[in-house]
């Protein structure tokens, strides 16, 4: 069941929820998996000096990110008894409300699905080139700054 | 044989979207070229990726070479 | 925006993804949220002597449940700083390969809404009066342990 | 005045749902009565709420107390 295959897993725009709903029905039929834990990022309209993120545009270097994150993939299902893993991250405009990133594992008990989701996320935040431009109703930007 | 630089996110704003310098043996002189050009990048927080790794130590460069400047990651 | 009146979370049957999808769509207008974490429980069809689990059948102590889930809550709420969370767990039969626990905890900064997530659905395995019953596909039973 | 049981779970299909007892003081005494009426509860694991909340201590009952027995939960 491991998909250890390197895979794209950037989306343009937002993820939509159905998108989500969608992933989750598609594991009805592996009935070996206890859990799933799923990580969702949410653009927030944060307020910088009486301005407001109405948006943020996401870029990467795309053939460093994917050959970085089917090394971290190989890392988690190392570490982990996991069922299977799916990462997607927005590219393009991601308005205020809506997710940029959906981490999703699965596993026979739920502790390997719930650590691995958390390792995957830190990972990600920290190692992926994905750069996002906060911009702002008054046409303004900057750039993010991952804590 | 120049060498091509691929330049990301805010870094992109000051040095534009790519570049290509000639006689640049390795990193540390691909580093002193490009503050002497964009004085803005020496006090901007970079890491230079050679081929796709992130290089921490002075990395010999051909002309095969893909080099890529990459500002703080932000992703998520 | 925290929400600390008790409410039911029982859902008769399965948790469809559908109900998911709408939870998550719903909270597209909360944009001080940063993160969500979501857990799902879905059933397994262990195999055990043989025998194969076709579906669990929930049932609960529901006045203590719900009364020991509000405690949990406000725990919970006392200890991260989240912006919501929402927990639904189904009651009668669920079939293998469809959920029955659904744990939504959503935060400013990630961080709370993954550590408050893992830690509810903890509390709800050891805390929460709800039975599980193993129903085979010969007819005979077991009853569910956690592990 | 009887003391009313419920009885949730595995134990229910021991002692059924439900049952009626006369002249019980208190936990204690409830456990030793079931006992007698149903072996098959001395060997299974449970746990007696009073009340709605888990007792761990000898508890006093009266005609008012809600009283269950509660095998190890398995929710999830």
């Amino acid at each position: 069941m491991k998909e250890r295959k390197p895979k794209n897993i950037f989306v343009q725009g937002p993820i939509a929820a159905s998108f989500i709903a969608d992933s989750i029905e598609k594991h009805k039929s592996k009935t070996d998996i206890g859990g799933h834990s799923i990580f969702l990022g949410q653009v927030r309209a944060d307020k910088i000096g009486g301005r407001e993120v109405s948006c943020i545009e996401y870029t990467t270097y795309e053939e460093m990110a994917l050959e970085k994150m089917h090394a971290i993939r190989e890392d988690i299902f190392s570490k982990y008894d996991l069922t299977c893993m799916h990462v997607y991250h927005s590219l393009g405009k991601v308005s205020a409300g809506e997710i940029s990133l959906f981490v999703f594992t699965s596993s026979v008990h739920r502790k390997a699905a719930i650590d691995a989701c958390e390792e995957t996320v830190e990972r990600i935040k920290t190692e992926l080139p994905v750069w996002g431009k906060e911009l702002f109703s008054d046409e303004t930007h900057q750039w993010k700054v991952n804590q | 044989m120049p060498i091509n630089i691929i330049i990301f996110g805010q870094l992109a704003d000051i040095a534009g979207g790519s570049l290509a310098l000639e006689n640049i043996a390795d990193t540390n002189s691909l580093v002193k070229e490009l503050h002497i050009l964009y004085p803005a990048l020496a006090t901007a927080k970079y890491a230079i990726a050679v081929d796709k790794k992130v290089v921490n130590e002075n990395t010999r460069l051909t002309e095969n070479s893909i080099v890529a400047l990459l500002p703080p990651f932000s992703g998520g």
